[in-house]
């Protein structure tokens, strides 16, 4: 299960996408992935917001994730 | 309303819009172009440097168009964003909307380019003389 | 504000404006186009025949453009107004509008196309397939 | 003394400019101008409304009217 990385995300994990296996335990959820994230990468926690896409949709933490799943990082937006 | 034009593109020519947005149903045509100035917090920048989930964006930007077709009565749209490194002055988004009147398209204009900056996703970092910051990141 | 770009002109060439435009202290530009549509009241339009009185045109459109760089930080204006005979879908009038933030470009640049219409000496005759009508003339 | 016609007007009278001594009487003001050309064309009445310029310039009926002065009737603008 690979997590795609974007904007500062990708700064504080050093590379451009993360591998499930880099994290303490699979999550099941987006909640236990952000969670998962902010334990691994203190970083995280003091970025204004992040949201998390499933597939191309933002995600709300309820949602569980499956293998195939295409799971990306969403830090704050700034498009524009 | 016609089928859209949404582009993620290297570089955008903002002389095409119109071409694009031409309509013998239109009375208007609105185009809001972001460009990159040359301050950032009263500090010079240098320039911007955007990244974008490529295939989300798109989704999202058609998105933001439908719901403005449902607000406003439009004709044609046309909504573009830059990647990559750009300088002072070169255009990073062109948002351009052609209706019959001229109220739906400032009003469908202002709020697909306001919406664009909250659900897509794109980011802008800037970079100074000596540094470089991803937008909003922080608090 | 630099000194704004006022014409009135056989024909518009809708892909300069931005070049004009183009400014280091803006980070956004807002234009609005009228066009000729086929249509008007539920009847097809063949064209639209512009007339202006010039100097005084120029002499109201300046005006506009002040009181739009009082009530806004505007940095370059273009205001274009074309006259003579024009077909559906070709460009009449021309407003644009650099600032540093696109909040003043969309307000100042909707603020300038609803003011010219009320107040600047241009008259404009739409011809049907058989008369021809100038424009608010009548109640 | 020259009166500049635009738009409708100019169909009205059937020319683009008029001159003074076509009127009535020598208008010493623009309201005297309007109430000329409302007798010497009845189809001025029944327009939406009609302004005078002077010398480019929007001018209310008190402006009184000299020799040199342009002066233009401006039918119900249309421009845009």
């Amino acid at each position: 299960m690979e997590i795609i990385l974007f904007g500062i995300t990708k700064d504080i994990v050093g590379k451009s996408s993360l591998n499930v296996s880099d994290l303490n335990q699979k999550p099941r959820s987006v909640g236990e992935l952000i969670s998962s994230l902010n334990a691994a990468y203190p970083e995280f926690t003091k970025l204004s917001s992040f949201a998390v896409a499933v597939n191309g949709e933002y995600a709300s933490q309820e949602v569980d994730l499956k293998e195939n799943d295409e799971i990306a990082i969403i830090p704050p937006v700034s498009g524009g | 309303m016609n089928e859209p034009i949404i582009e993620i593109v290297e570089n955008i020519d903002t002389a095409k819009v119109y071409t694009e947005l031409s309509d013998s149903k239109s009375g208007g045509i609105c185009v809001f172009v972001g460009t990159v100035r040359d301050f950032t917090n009263n500090e010079p920048v240098i320039s911007l440097e955007f990244e974008a989930y490529k295939s989300m964006a798109i989704k999202e930007m058609a998105k933001i168009i439908d719901q403005a077709a449902e607000k406003w009565p439009l004709n044609r749209v046309v909504m573009r964003h830059a990647v990559g490194l750009k300088k002072v002055k070169e255009p990073v988004v062109v948002i351009g909307v052609s209706s019959a009147h001229r109220e739906a398209c400032f009003e469908a204009c202002r709020y697909m380019i306001d919406t664009l900056k909250e659900t897509v996703p794109i980011w802008k970092k800037e970079m100074f003389k000596d540094k470089s910051v991803w937008v909003s990141a922080h608090p």
